[in-house]
């Protein structure tokens, strides 16, 4: 492939670097230590400790079967199911990932938007409304503000006001997106995950479901996962590349873009892998 | 061109056979309703049936038919609506859970009189139920139970495990999820399966012959107190249904106007079953597009 | 350069009952290398490529005027005969979709209805078209297993190579990347760059960095109408057309 | 995996070495028509100069298509950020070379002042020769190598101050050599500029290396000033 | 919103409403299981113990039951064991049933086929409600319309007395059909779309595209509607027994009466005396039965897991 | 969501309040009031009837009347889990069944017949020529005087009452050889009606024009001949109570017994009252004769 100048290089450079938010200063919300996940008996994350610091957008990136995607969901412990997590997850100073935690409780504050858009086969205001009026908040009008500063923050209630009864099923893939985001938001969150949310949408929506996260970086902390490199550096300003279930680099995003550390990860977001 | 005479003939077989089929099933439906239609009237369905002589109507046969259907309905979709949903939702995939499908799903070959027998051991003699409607729900649910559970953990198959996941990062319970987000998504297919196995209960004789016994004393439609021997919500009454009066009429009946009779009772059933299809489905569609808004 | 027009289409409108989904395309392909065709979701892209081999004969309600024309023959003649006209006009789609076969039977699928038995040329071209498609090192020691073991950017090549085992002249890509992951995405670009020298490629994207990278040349369809075709450089760095210009630039919508 | 990329990219960096033996051959030929005050072959730096602004922007308009069409990070777009600077320090350098062109010829066949001649040839062998290395150095990535060409454009500063002097000094001797004395100021001059584009490349081969903007220049400046 | 750690951890380990239902459902439907694992366990456990009766209690040797000719439970032959073969009737079974199942699979598939790939919007329209309602009617029915139409016509066709395992093929090939259609065109459905496209996109023809693609893809989907349906038919009881014969002969040609499993448990059951050896005999023809439903069962099983590995 | 949850909860206030109303105002006569009687499909019509009837007389009583076969009949009264069986046999010549503490009430009197598809040419056989065609020795009705028909048997399914009366008296103890069983008159009688050379037997009340009902040693199935046992193959039918019956049980059965139901529904459907017969025959088949009324 290369020539030898590149080998040179190669062995110049680190194996993995990490530099974690708070060096730089800013509030952790969440943080993961000494965190394993296995699938049966096989290893999927080995140790990613990481940090993430408030109202930021930090980006997963890595390639096909890396563990981004599962170190995401661990968060939350929408894993729980498949893959045995151990390790602590801090979120403000509590372990999430103890046994006697109440993860719905723990959910409802750390939400999560999915690849392809999941709206629930309700009406628009129901897929907002209907998991609050499960936990108590019946009162029209409270209802009716909630749903509608969710729409507005994920930037979809000008295009959908009028059709608030209608099926959230018709909505076209960009919107539907935002409504699972508005859906995640309307609960007030604390942090939103996202596991590739923009994959399965067209440029355009891509780009307005990044006017809408880039937006809501005011109010949560967003962690998403992507396989879109340019999305990553448009958006984060933390990225962390997974290469097969571990952390080779976490640095600010621009870091990560023009300088590097780590050959892996250069040859990655350049498209020079594999 | 080979290839293209081969497809010409293929495409044109395939016309044949689902033709030929077509027309297997119409001539089955039509020889049902022929032979049926002309004995029907209102007093053929309203009258009670005579034993030995003519004129007998199915009128009660054919309120035991649904009052027996709903019954059996009424116990057996929550037991197979929530084991379905235990099976499909909750349940590891090992190998304890594969032995309780192959389980049930081997009730589901196993003959209708077996069943029914079973019943009648249990449920009208051990339980001392007597020949009754509630005997006959209850082994119609046995009967029923492997189809509508089979069918309804289908319909969950069909829900895309991205809304479980929705529901699930919203804060809520699995439960919660499955109530409110999967079973109404999943409210279209789950009808087919009900209105599959409600037309095999609608039908089913032999199970019945042993349980809810094969004689109909007159009712008094007046009298709708279910504790009452003669009013017909009394579900303690012995009751034949239209598919046992059906099988009745003919292995031993000794009435003149038999064969009228069976036929006629035949295109009642075909005829019925055809409407609860159609009302079950402008029902489910209802219910739908109540709950999700489509 | 000399140039030959190898596919035109002339005036094309496709509609979809009463829908009017492509208004009067006029666009020409030359011989060999890559046209990008790009634009939004529901620009008529798509259906513009699947009306160039008659893949939209398939969905009911569709009506085409306007001509197409392929190597000067017309497309939509009445004795035109598809099956022909899908074997010189490939296409790969979008998911990758090899069939539920063995690598082998997969990529000799074309040949063997048309009626190819002879074991050596079949196994020469299996070999042959791996090769191409750039999957053959990968693929080699398990040409009998299942194909639908491969990661999805090899069975996307393995669908490639299945379209180069009947040779045709052009091959048509419906978004052949956008279920993949970067890296079998590049591994896909690397494998269309190869095959530019001796086929007409003609691909739709959503991803315009990846039509930046790999064609020669670019259209940009808006709203059922072709808004521009250029030289790929031309497209991306000085485009005629405003609509042109904000949708490059992620400006659209 | 190779990418078209790659080969472009590849393309352009041979370009950009050419490019760079071509002005180090123009500045060797300039200081060497000066020394000797060859006004033909002056004439010719001066008839070429075109060339380089041509290949200059030639390197411009490829790098520019590049980060169009391919949205280079990291190391690449390093390289093109690179190639895009360094291209225009280049031609500057090759703009000086033809300055001393135009030197040589106004100098005609002045007397040569034999120390000042010294100082020159001194002067025109280390930057011919630090343009040289620079080259290597970018073509063999050596960011060492760039950090310690800095020093030999100290030296030639160091250099031009000495000129400057002398020619002050023997300008007061001889009121008759202002003339040649400006053009020994310029041409020294124009040599230290060149020293000056040659440390501004060397930067851009340490950030094409690590990623980090570094100023040589101002730390030189800063202790020698 | 500043909680100090401690607070936090408190509302966190709270118990929410949600895992409160969680439990509650979990319970619920763990319950209804329960209930079905033991309606299950029940029948089959009371349909074991009395089938087994006859060799336990009765002391039936297994091998003459099972390979034994003669069914005459009410007496004893020259050694003075009861005459309980039942061969005769486990030929029966498997010759009705795959005799129609060989004659309802290319209806049922090439009905399914065009259903889903030559004329969907027909399909919908006719074929579907059609079988569905099919469905409901009570074997009863399909008995009687057996016995009045096909058992002459087999008769004035083939000769014999019209009983037989023919005429039975013919009932159960018309009551099998629906189950095995519907079965097969969700086999179909769920070949994607996109194999079809591209088969068509390689110059293959429609035939060609649904016999070497679609057909093959669906395999393991159209095998298990067709094992699903022969356990339907090995099952069936009434209707077969109306046209069958029934009698417990060995089988010598298709239009000669014979029996089934079924139809001489359903005709003998209401005959004879709980727990006598002539009952007891009966309810291991239910044992058959049910263990030749496991087999299918497990054979249905096996398909699906075939397919899923491909 | 709370104005829902209060209907809900009015609703289920006014549904028990319902149900406790209708359980207090049910028939109070549901007590002893209810019997049910189980077994021989044969005897289930007669049985039905007659207890329609008497529950018409008699208010607040229930006769449940079900099928089910002799067999089970029997062995439910022996469980003691019915309060009669309806038995189309002795409940001695059933096997498994211990006789001694079944009581037996004869209620009915039934004459089989063997009958013939019409096209057969057959209207009467001696004995020996139909245990020689039930036991397979002759194969044609050609054998036996009728026209060139191969000869099909249809049988009762074994155990069946019809069966094992036809055999001990029809056949004189020879067993029919194994063919075609059904277990309905109405099956066997549509049957014979439409195979061409088909022969079985039921009970007299089946005969219609559809069949040959075939004479037997020059003796024709009929009421008569039944009554002074010149036709010999007729049986009882037997309803059983375990023990003496009491109350409601008792009730019923000598109200079957009375010449209300003996003279009216038991000829109606078909039977002889065993009041009418001349003779009485005893469960081994031995022949006692009687002054049977004339009636």
């Amino acid at each position: 492939m290369f020539m030898s100048s590149d080998v040179q290089r190669r062995t110049a450079m680190q194996e993995r670097h990490v530099t974690q938010p708070h060096e730089a200063g800013h509030p952790i919300v969440l943080a993961t230590e000494d965190l394993h996940v296995y699938y049966g008996s096989k290893e999927a994350i080995f140790e990613g400790d990481l940090q993430f610091a408030q109202n930021q957008i930090t980006a997963l990136i890595g390639p096909s079967g890396s563990g981004k995607s599962t170190y995401l969901r661990s968060l939350n412990r929408m894993n729980d199911r498949i893959a045995t997590v151990k390790g602590r997850i801090m979120y403000r100073g509590v372990d999430i990932n103890q046994p006697d935690i109440d993860v719905y409780e723990m959910r409802r504050r750390v939400g999560m938007v999915f690849q392809r858009p999941n709206p629930f086969a309700k009406s628009i205001y129901d897929n907002i409304a209907f998991a609050l009026r499960l936990r108590g908040v019946t009162a029209k009008t409270k209802l009716d503000e909630i749903v509608e500063t969710s729409l507005r923050q994920a930037a979809l209630w000008e295009q959908v006001k009028d059709d608030l009864d209608k099926s959230a099923l018709a909505l076209s893939g960009g919107q539907a997106q935002r409504l699972c985001i508005a859906r995640a938001i309307a609960v007030k969150p604390d942090i939103l995950l996202l596991d590739e949310p923009a994959s399965a949408l067209d440029p355009v929506s891509t780009s307005q479901l990044e006017d809408t996260l880039l937006k809501l970086k005011q109010h949560y902390t967003i962690i998403i996962v992507t396989h879109n490199m340019q999305q990553a550096a448009r958006i984060s300003e933390y990225t962390a590349f997974f290469n097969q279930g571990r952390v080779l680099e976490y640095d600010t995003t621009s870091q990560i873009f023009t300088n590097p550390q780590v050959q892996v990860t250069s040859d990655y977001v350049s498209g020079n892998f594999g | 061109m080979n290839a293209k005479r081969q497809n010409k003939v293929a495409i044109g077989t395939l016309y044949g056979i689902a033709g030929l089929v077509v027309l297997i099933l119409l001539a089955l439906l039509g020889y049902i309703l022929v032979s049926g239609v002309p004995q029907l009237s209102w007093h053929f369905l309203t009258a009670p049936a005579k034993a030995f002589t003519k004129g007998g109507g199915v009128g009660i046969q054919l309120f035991n038919s649904f009052y027996l259907l709903i019954l059996a309905m009424l116990i057996s979709f929550p037991i197979a609506l929530g084991s379905a949903i235990y099976l499909y939702e909750y349940a590891k995939d090992n190998w304890v859970t594969n032995t309780v499908r192959t389980a049930i799903e081997i009730l589901s070959s196993l003959p209708s009189v077996v069943v029914g027998l079973f019943g009648f051991l249990f449920f009208v003699v051990k339980l001392n139920m007597g020949f009754s409607i509630l005997s006959g729900a209850f082994a119609l649910t046995f009967f029923n139970l492997p189809l509508l559970t089979r069918s309804i953990e289908d319909s969950l198959r069909t829900i895309d495990p991205q809304q479980r996941e929705g529901g699930l990062a919203l804060g809520l319970s699995r439960w919660e999820t499955i109530t409110r987000v999967i079973l109404p998504a999943a409210v279209p297919s789950i009808l087919t399966g009900f209105i599959l196995s409600a037309g095999r209960v609608f039908g089913e004789a032999a199970a019945l012959i042993y349980t809810a016994g094969q004689s109909a004393p007159a009712l008094n439609f007046a009298d709708w107190n279910p504790f009452n021997i003669s009013s017909p919500l009394n579900p303690m009454r012995p009751a034949e249904t239209l598919a046992v009066h059906i099988w009745k009429i003919n292995s031993e009946g000794i009435m003149p106007d038999a064969k009228a009779i069976s036929s006629g009772a035949s295109a009642v059933l075909v005829i019925a079953i055809l409407l609860f299809n159609l009302a079950a489905r402008y029902l489910g569609k209802r219910l739908y597009k109540r709950l999700t808004s489509a | 350069m000399t140039t030959k027009e190898i596919l035109t289409t002339q005036d094309l409108h496709l509609y979809y009952g009463s829908n009017e989904a492509l208004k009067g395309i006029n666009l020409s392909f030359e011989e060999k290398g890559i046209t990008a065709l790009i634009g939004p979701s529901g620009c008529g892209k798509s259906t513009y490529l699947r009306t160039l081999n008659r893949m939209n004969d398939l969905i009911p309600g569709v009506t085409i005027t306007g001509t197409a024309e392929f190597k000067g023959e017309d497309l939509y003649a009445p004795n035109a005969d598809t099956v022909q006209i899908r074997k010189e006009i490939g296409m790969v789609f979008q998911q990758p979709n090899p069939f539920p076969f063995s690598i082998y039977d997969n990529v000799i699928y074309g040949l063997r209805i048309a009626g190819e038995r002879d074991k050596e040329k079949l196994d020469a071209v299996v070999e042959k078209s791996l090769r191409q498609a750039a999957v053959w090192d990968e693929v080699k020691d398990h040409l009998h297993e299942s194909a639908l073991a491969l990661s999805g950017g090899q069975q996307q090549r393995v669908c490639i190579a299945r379209v180069l085992a009947v040779s045709p002249e052009i091959i048509l890509l419906d978004e052949p990347t956008s279920a993949l992951d970067p890296v079998s995405s590049s591994q896909i670009e690397a494998t269309l760059l190869n095959l530019r020298q001796d086929y007409t490629i003609i691909i739709v994207t959503h991803n315009l960095q990846q039509a930046s990278r790999i064609a020669d040349r670019t259209a940009f369809f808006m709203n059922g109408e072709l808004v521009e075709v250029d030289q790929t450089k031309n497209i991306f760095m000085n485009p005629a057309n405003k609509q042109t210009e904000d949708y490059i630039s992620g400006r659209f919508g | 995996m190779r990418r078209l990329f790659d080969d472009e990219l590849a393309e352009l960096d041979a370009d950009f070495t050419e490019m760079g033996m071509l002005v180090s051959g123009v500045i060797r030929r300039a200081v060497d028509a000066f020394l000797e005050r060859d006004a033909a072959a002056a004439q010719q730096i001066i008839d070429e100069d075109h060339k380089i602004n041509e290949r200059e922007i030639a390197l411009e308009k490829k790098t520019f298509e590049m980060i169009a069409l391919y949205q280079p990070v990291t190391s690449d777009l390093r390289e093109i950020v690179t190639i895009l600077k360094a291209v225009s320090d280049l031609e500057r350098a090759g703009d000086h070379a033809r300055n001393i062109a135009h030197s040589t010829i106004k100098m005609g066949q002045k007397q040569k002042v034999s120390e000042l001649e010294q100082l020159m040839a001194k002067m025109g062998q280390m930057t011919t020769q630090t343009v040289e290395d620079v080259i290597t150095a970018y073509v063999n990535k050596d960011d060492h190598e760039a950090r310690s060409l800095a020093d030999v454009d100290r030296q030639l500063d160091h250099l031009n101050h000495q000129v400057r002097s002398e020619s002050y000094k023997d300008m007061r001797q001889d009121a008759t050599f202002e003339t040649g004395a400006s053009i020994y100021l310029n041409v020294a001059q124009d040599l230290s500029r060149i020293g000056d584009y040659v440390t501004n490349v060397c930067e851009w081969i340490i950030y094409l290396r690590s990623g980090q903007i570094v100023e040589l220049n101002s730390a030189s400046e800063g202790t020698e000033s | 919103m500043t909680k100090s750690p401690e607070q936090l951890e408190h509302e966190l380990k709270r118990r929410s409403k949600a895992a409160k239902l969680e439990i509650w459902g979990r319970v619920v439907s763990f319950t209804a299981l329960i209930i079905i694992a033991a309606v299950v366990v029940a029948i089959i456990g009371f349909v074991a113990s009395k089938g087994l009766a006859t060799f336990t209690t009765n002391h039936v040797n297994l091998w003459s039951f099972l390979s034994g000719k003669d069914w005459n439970p009410s007496i004893t032959d020259a050694h003075g064991k009861p005459e309980v073969g039942a061969l005769s009737m486990i030929v029966g079974s498997f010759l009705i049933t795959i005799l129609s199942a060989l004659v309802a699979t290319p209806f049922a598939i090439g009905t399914a086929v065009f259903m889903n790939e030559i004329s969907p919007g027909k399909g919908a329209k006719i074929l579907q409600p059609v079988t569905e309602l099919l469905v409901g009617i009570p074997s009863v029915v399909y008995g009687f319309i057996g016995l009045s139409v096909i058992v002459p016509f087999t008769r004035a066709t083939f000769g014999g007395s019209g009983f037989g395992i023919l005429s039975g093929t013919c009932v159960l090939f018309v009551m099998i059909l629906p189950t095995v259609t519907s079965m097969s065109a969700d086999a179909l459905r769920a070949v994607p779309r996109y194999y079809r496209e591209a088969s068509l996109a390689l110059g293959a023809t429609q035939w060609q595209t649904i016999y070497k693609v679609v057909l093959r893809a669906a395999t393991p989907g159209l095998m298990t509607a067709v094992v699903f349906g022969m356990a339907r038919a090995f099952g069936e009881a009434l209707a077969v027994q109306m046209v069958v014969g029934n009698a417990a002969l060995m089988p010598h040609s298709l239009v000669d009466p014979a029996a089934t499993l079924t139809s001489v448990l359903t005709t003998g059951i209401g005959n004879t005396v709980m727990g006598s050896l002539q009952n007891n005999a009966l309810w291991s023809l239910a044992l058959v039965l049910l263990v030749m439903s496991l087999v299918f069962n497990l054979i249905i099983r096996l398909i699906g897991r075939k397919g899923r590995l491909q | 969501m709370t104005k829902r949850r209060w209907l809900q909860s009015l609703l289920l206030m006014i549904l028990v309040a319902l149900g406790i109303f209708a359980y207090q105002t049910r028939q109070v006569s549901h007590a002893g009031g209810s019997i049910t009687a189980v077994g021989s499909t044969a005897l289930q019509p007669l049985v039905e009837a007659a207890g329609e009837q008497y529950a018409g007389d008699h208010l607040g009583t229930f006769i449940n009347v079900q099928g089910g076969g002799t067999g089970t009949g029997l062995s439910q009264i022996q469980e003691g889990a019915v309060q009669i069986g309806n038995s189309d046999l002795f409940a001695a010549e059933q096997k498994g069944i211990r006789a001694k503490g079944l009581v037996d009430h004869r209620v009915a009197v039934v004459g089989i017949t063997p009958i013939v598809n019409r096209k057969t040419g057959i209207t009467q056989l001696t004995t020996k020529q139909l245990v020689a065609v039930f036991t397979g020795k002759v194969t044609n009705w050609k054998q036996v005087g009728g026209k060139d028909v191969p000869i099909v048997l249809i049988n009762r399914a074994q155990g069946s009452g019809t069966r094992a009366t036809f055999e001990q008296f029809g056949l004189a103890g020879h067993r029919s050889k194994t063919a075609q069983e059904q277990d309905s008159s109405g099956m066997v009688r549509q049957i014979v009606e439409t195979t061409p050379g088909a022969i079985s037997y039921v009970a007299f009340s089946y005969v219609t024009k559809g069949v040959q009902a075939v004479a037997l040693n020059h003796v024709a199935p009929t009421e008569a001949n039944v009554i002074n046992n010149r036709w010999k193959i007729w049986s009882y039918e037997h309803l059983y109570t375990k023990g003496q019956p009491t109350g409601l049980t008792k009730d019923f059965i000598k109200y079957v017994q009375s010449p209300a139901i003996q003279k009216t529904l038991v000829r109606l459907l078909g039977y002889l009252s065993p009041s009418q017969m001349h003779v009485e025959r005893d469960v081994h088949g031995q022949i006692t004769k009687i002054g049977g009324q004339h009636s």
